[in-house]
C-alpha cells in the first residue's frame, strides 16, 4: 500500500520507474509483454525487408537497406534488454513467440512484392511505426523509455530514407511509377491500421494511459499519421487508395474512409498472407542455429575450466 | 612507376568483385542467423565488404571512362550509366558471369559441395571458415596496399584494414568456439575447412592483373603473403584444434572469369531487378 | 456466344502461367529424385506442363496480336518479339511477377512455409501432395473445356486432359505409398497437406477472366467443379490415410497478379539469362 | 573348358552373348564395370545440363533440353537392367558410385559456365561418346548392346539438337557468337580426352577387343571424331582451339595438337572442378530419398499382407 502510492505518485508526476523500483504485478507483466512484443515486432521485421536485401537495384541502395535490417535488429536488441530488466529472459522471450504465445506486429505478416515495398514500407511503416513511438520516449518505465528514443531517432532516418527512394522513383520511368503506387495502394490501409483498433474498441488502452506507458490515443495517432501523410504524398506525387480521403476545414483534419477492421483482426489471428512463413523462418532459424549456441556454450565452459585450472 | 599511377583497371575489379560477392553471401544470413548478435555481425560484416566494392568500383568507373581504351572494352555495359559514363552499378549489375574476377570460394554458396541447382540448409560452420580464410588475406593484402602507388587504392586500403581486423578477431573467435566447442561442432568445421581449403590456392597462383599492378607499384605479388597468411592460419587453427587439410586439388580459377556453377545463379539474383530496368535511375 | 471465339487473353494467361510454373518448380527434382524412376517421372511431368504452356502462350499471343487494344496493353514487352509480333518467350520470360496469373500454390518452393531467402532442402511430400492438389483440379478442368467454344483451347483441353489423366494416377499414387508408408512418410504428407490445401481456396473464388471466359462460353466457373474434386481429393486422402485439414485461412491471389515471396526469386532465375539479351533468338 | 570354347566360338563369329550363357568371370566383372560405369555416367551426366533447365533462355530450348536430361536419366535405367542381368542389383552399383569405387565419364567433372556450354555438349560430348557408342551397338553382350542401339538412336538426335543451338546462335548477336567460341575453346579438348589415353597406354583395351566389348581403338575413334567435327565446326564459323589443327591429305586426315594428360589424369583422380560436387549431389539425393524408398517399401508390404489376408 505504501508502495503502491509512492509508484502512483511516479506516475502521477511524469516520473520513471526503474528496474530496481517496486511495480505492481500487473504493470511489470503489460510492460514484459509490450517491450518483447515489440522487440519481436523488429526481428520479424527484418524479413519483409530482408526479402530485397539480394536484389536490391543499385550499390546504394543495398547499403541503405542492409544498414536498415541491421539497426532493426540491433533495436530488437536494446528492447529484449529493456524486457530482461523486468525479470525475464531471451530464451523465455524467444520461446514466446515461437510457441504463438506471444505477438509481433501484424504489419510484417504480409509480402513485400516489389522493390518499391521497401521505400513504401520505410515512408509508410516506419512513419507508422514512429508515430506510435514517439509518445512511448516518454513512457513511464525509464529503459523502455530511454531505448525508444534511440530507436526513434534511427527509424525517422529509415523513414527519410525510404521516401527519398520514392522521391527518385517517382522521377523516373514510367514502370517505376507504377510500382510505387502500386505498393501505395496495397499498403496504406494496413498502415492505417497499425495504429490499433478504434478507442472505443480498446480496452487495454484505458490502463494503458492509467500508467503512463500509452500516452494517445489509438484514433489520434491514426489522425496525426494521415495529416503528417497526406502532403507526403502530394509532393511524391501518389495517389492515397482512399476516395473518402479529404481535407475538413471544420475539424481541421482530413477525413477518411473506413478501415477493414475484419481483415485486420483476420491477420492478427493468424490469416494473413505470411503469418506461417513469418513464424517458421524464425523458428528454423533458432533450431538450425542450437548446435551453434551450444558450441559456444560448450567452449565458454572449456574456457572457464582452463583458467580455473590455472588460477589453481 | 610514377607516383598516382592508377592500379589497372582488372586488378581493382578482382578487389572490388571478391567485396560485392562475399558480402553477398554474408548478407544472405540477415533474418536467419543461429543467434541475434551473430545475424547483426555478419550484416555489419557485408556492409563493411559492400563499402570496400562501393569505392573500388568507383575508382574503377573513373579509370574505365577516363581510358578510351577501357572505355571501349567496357562500352557494351550500357545499364545504369550517367550522362552516358561508368558507373559503380554498370560494373555490378551488368556484367555477365564471366567478366567477375573475384576468387571463387567467395561465390560459394554456405554449405558443402553441391552442384549449382541443389538445395540445402545454410551452413554457419561453412560461412565462418570462408570469411577467416579470406579475412586473414585481407589483413596482409590491405596492409601492403596501404603503400600502393596508387592513391585512391591505398586510402580505400587504409580504411578496409581497419575493418577487416575486426573481420578477421570476430570470424577468428568463432572458428575456435565450433573447432573446440562440441563434437558436432568440430566435426562441421573440419569438414569445412576440407572442403574450403582447397580454393584458397587460387590466392597465390597470380596472373596478369596482378602482374601489371605490381610492375607499376600498385599492387602486391599474393604470393609474397602466404608464408605470413600460413602463420596466421596455423594459430587460429591450433587454437580451434581443427586439422589444417594436405594441400592439393584442384585449383579455382575465379579471378580468370572461370567460376563454378553457382556463380550464375548468384548474378541472376543480385542482378535480376536492375537488369528489369537497365536505365532506372534508383 | 460465337463459336470461334477465343477465350479472355487474361484466362489463357491463367492456365498458362499456371503450367509453366508448376513444370519450373517439378523439373527442379532432376538429377535429385528419391529414385531415377521418380526423376524421370517429374520431368515427363514438368515436360507435359511445359508443352501445355506453350500451345496456350502461344495462343494468347496470336490473340494479343490480333487484337489491337490487347496488343498496346502488352506493347511493354519487347523482349523476344518476332517482326514485332509478341512470342510466347515475350509472355514467359518479359513479364514482371505481378503480371503473372498462376496460382499461388504452384509457385511455392518443394518445403514448408519459408520467408523468400529462407534456404531448406527439397521435400518430395510437398512435391507430391501439390501434384496431387493440381491434377484433381485440371483433370476436371481440363474435361469441361473440351467443350469450350474456343476451337484451340479445345484442341489443347483434350491434349492436356490425357496428360492430366496420368499425373494424377501417378501422384496420388504416390500420396497413397507416403500416406501409407512409414511413419516418418505419414508425417511428412500430413505437414504438407496442411501447409497447401489452405492454398487451394484460391481455385474456386472466381475472378474477372473466368467471368468473361464464362459469359463467351469459353471457359468455366471453377467453383462448379469443386464437388468433383472434393470427391476425387477426398478418395486419395482416404486410401493414403490422410486427414484432411478444415477449411479456412488466408485465401491467396496469384490469380490477380499478388503473388508470394518466392514467385519474385523463381522468375528472377527463370528469365535471367532471356533478359540479358532481350534480342536474342535461341 | 567346353564352355569355354563354346564362348569364343560365339565371340569369333561375331554373335551374342546373353545373361543365360556361361561367360569367364573376367568377362562379367569387365562388363558389370564397364555398364555400370555407362549409366552412372548418363546420371551423374544430367548435372551439369541440368544446370541449365531453369534458365534455359527460350520455352522451345527448355523443353528440347529437359526432354534430353530425362532420356539421360532413361539410358541410365537401360543400362542398369542390362548390367543386372549380370548379377549386381541397382543398389550395389549406386553404392559402389556414391563409395567412388565405381567411376563416371570424367567429361561430367567441368562445369556448365555458360548456356553455350549446352549446346556445345550437345554437339561434341554426345558427338563423342556417340562415336564411342556406335561399335558397342555390336558389343558381344547382347543387353548391353541392344542397350546401345537405343541410346545411340536418341543421343543422335540430342546431338543434332545440341549443334542446331549453336548454328541459331551463332546467327544471332554479337554475345550469342562469343559465347559459343567460349564454349568451344574450353570443352574441345577436353572432349578429345573422352576417347581415353594413347592405344599404346590403354592396357584394357586388348582383353576388351579379345572379348568382342572394344571394336575400334581409342586413337582410331579419336581421329575419326576431329575429322567428322572439323567440317561441322566451319558450318558454325566457330574456330577448333588448336593451331596445329589442319588436314593432312598424305593421311587423308586431320593433324591435330597434344592432348594435356595430365590434366585428365588429375580430374580423372579426383581433381577436377566439379568431381566432389558432383558425386556430393548425387549422394545427397540418395541420402535424402531415403525416407521416401522406405516408405514405398513399407506401403509395398502392407499391400502385400492385405492382399494374403483377403485371399485367405
Amino acid at each position: 500500500p505504501a508502495l503502491q502510492a509512492h509508484f502512483d505518485a511516479v506516475i502521477d508526476a511524469d516520473g520513471k520507474i526503474e528496474p530496481r523500483d517496486w511495480m505492481p504485478e500487473a504493470y511489470r507483466k503489460t510492460l514484459v509483454r509490450q517491450i518483447s512484443q515489440h522487440a519481436h515486432s523488429e526481428i520479424v521485421g527484418m524479413l519483409p525487408e530482408g526479402n530485397w536485401i539480394s536484389r536490391a537495384p543499385s550499390l546504394k541502395r543495398k547499403a541503405i537497406l542492409l544498414a536498415k535490417v541491421q539497426d532493426e535488429g540491433g533495436h530488437g536488441l536494446y528492447l529484449y534488454s529493456a524486457a530482461e530488466t523486468l525479470g525475464t529472459s531471451r530464451d523465455q522471450m524467444v520461446e514466446a513467440l515461437h510457441s504463438g504465445r506471444a505477438k509481433y506486429s501484424s504489419i510484417f505478416n504480409y509480402p513485400t512484392l516489389t522493390w518499391a515495398d521497401v521505400g513504401v514500407i520505410g515512408w509508410l511503416v516506419d512513419g507508422a511505426a514512429i508515430m506510435n513511438q514517439i509518445p512511448l520516449c516518454r513512457c513511464s518505465y525509464g529503459p523502455y523509455a530511454r531505448a525508444m528514443i534511440r530507436v526513434c531517432k534511427e527509424e525517422s532516418f529509415h523513414q527519410r530514407q525510404g521516401y527519398e527512394s520514392l522521391l527518385t522513383m517517382m522521377q523516373g520511368t514510367d514502370e517505376q511509377k507504377a510500382m510505387v503506387q502500386d505498393a501505395v495502394n496495397r499498403w496504406w490501409w494496413k498502415c492505417l491500421a497499425m495504429f490499433g483498433p478504434p478507442d472505443d474498441n480498446s480496452p487495454n488502452s484505458v490502463q494503458g494511459m492509467r500508467w503512463g506507458i500509452k500516452r494517445i490515443s489509438n484514433d489520434a495517432l491514426r489522425q496525426k499519421f494521415v495529416d503528417a501523410t497526406v502532403p507526403q504524398a502530394e509532393v511524391l506525387g501518389v495517389t492515397l487508395p482512399d476516395p473518402e480521403l479529404k481535407w475538413n476545414a471544420e475539424r481541421g483534419q482530413h477525413d477518411f474512409g473506413a478501415i477493414d477492421w475484419d481483415e485486420f483482426w483476420q491477420v492478427v489471428n493468424g490469416n494473413g498472407p505470411c503469418n506461417k512463413e513469418r513464424l517458421a523462418t524464425r523458428v528454423k532459424a533458432w533450431e538450425d542455429g542450437a548446435w551453434v549456441r551450444e558450441a559456444a556454450l560448450a567452449h565458454a565452459r572449456k574456457q572457464a575450466q582452463r583458467t580455473m585450472k590455472e588460477a589453481a | 612507376m610514377g607516383a598516382g599511377d592508377s592500379a589497372p583497371v582488372d586488378y581493382l575489379l578482382h578487389l572490388a568483385d571478391n567485396a560485392l560477392v562475399l558480402g553477398q553471401r554474408n548478407a544472405e544470413w540477415c533474418g536467419h542467423g543461429p543467434i541475434l548478435e551473430e545475424d547483426l555481425a555478419l550484416a555489419n560484416h557485408a556492409l563493411d565488404h559492400l563499402g570496400q566494392a562501393r569505392l573500388l568500383y568507383q575508382h574503377a568507373a573513373r579509370c574505365i571512362n577516363a581510358e578510351p581504351a577501357q572505355a571501349q572494352r567496357f562500352a557494351h555495359l550500357q545499364g545504369a550509366r550517367a550522362d552516358g559514363a561508368l558507373t559503380e552499378d554498370s560494373l555490378a549489375y551488368f556484367r555477365a558471369t564471366h567478366e567477375f574476377r573475384n576468387f571463387t570460394l567467395l561465390e560459394l554458396p554456405h554449405h558443402g559441395p553441391l552442384a549449382g541447382p541443389a538445395r540445402a540448409d545454410r551452413d554457419f560452420a561453412t560461412t565462418t571458415v570462408r570469411n577467416v580464410l579470406y579475412a586473414a588475406l585481407m589483413n596482409l593484402w590491405w596492409e601492403r596496399l596501404q603503400a600502393s602507388a596508387d592513391p585512391q587504392l591505398a586510402a580505400i586500403a587504409a580504411k578496409s584494414l581497419k575493418e577487416v581486423r575486426y573481420h578477421l578477431s570476430h570470424a577468428g573467435d568463432w572458428l575456435v568456439r565450433l573447432g573446440d566447442g562440441t563434437d558436432e561442432s568440430r566435426a562441421r568445421a573440419q569438414a569445412a575447412l576440407d572442403h574450403l581449403m582447397p580454393h584458397t590456392q587460387e590466392f597465390w597462383t597470380g596472373d596478369e592483373a596482378e602482374s601489371a599492378a605490381v610492375a607499376n607499384g600498385t599492387g602486391v605479388a599474393l604470393a609474397e603473403l602466404k608464408p605470413a597468411w600460413d602463420a596466421l592460419l596455423d594459430e587460429v587453427l591450433a587454437e580451434a584444434t581443427l586439422r589444417r587439410p594436405a594441400d592439393g586439388g584442384y585449383v579455382t580459377q575465379g579471378k580468370r572469369g572461370l567460376h563454378s556453377e553457382h556463380m550464375g545463379f548468384l548474378l541472376a539474383e543480385m542482378q535480376s531487378l536492375a537488369r528489369e530496368h537497365p536505365q532506372a535511375v534508383w
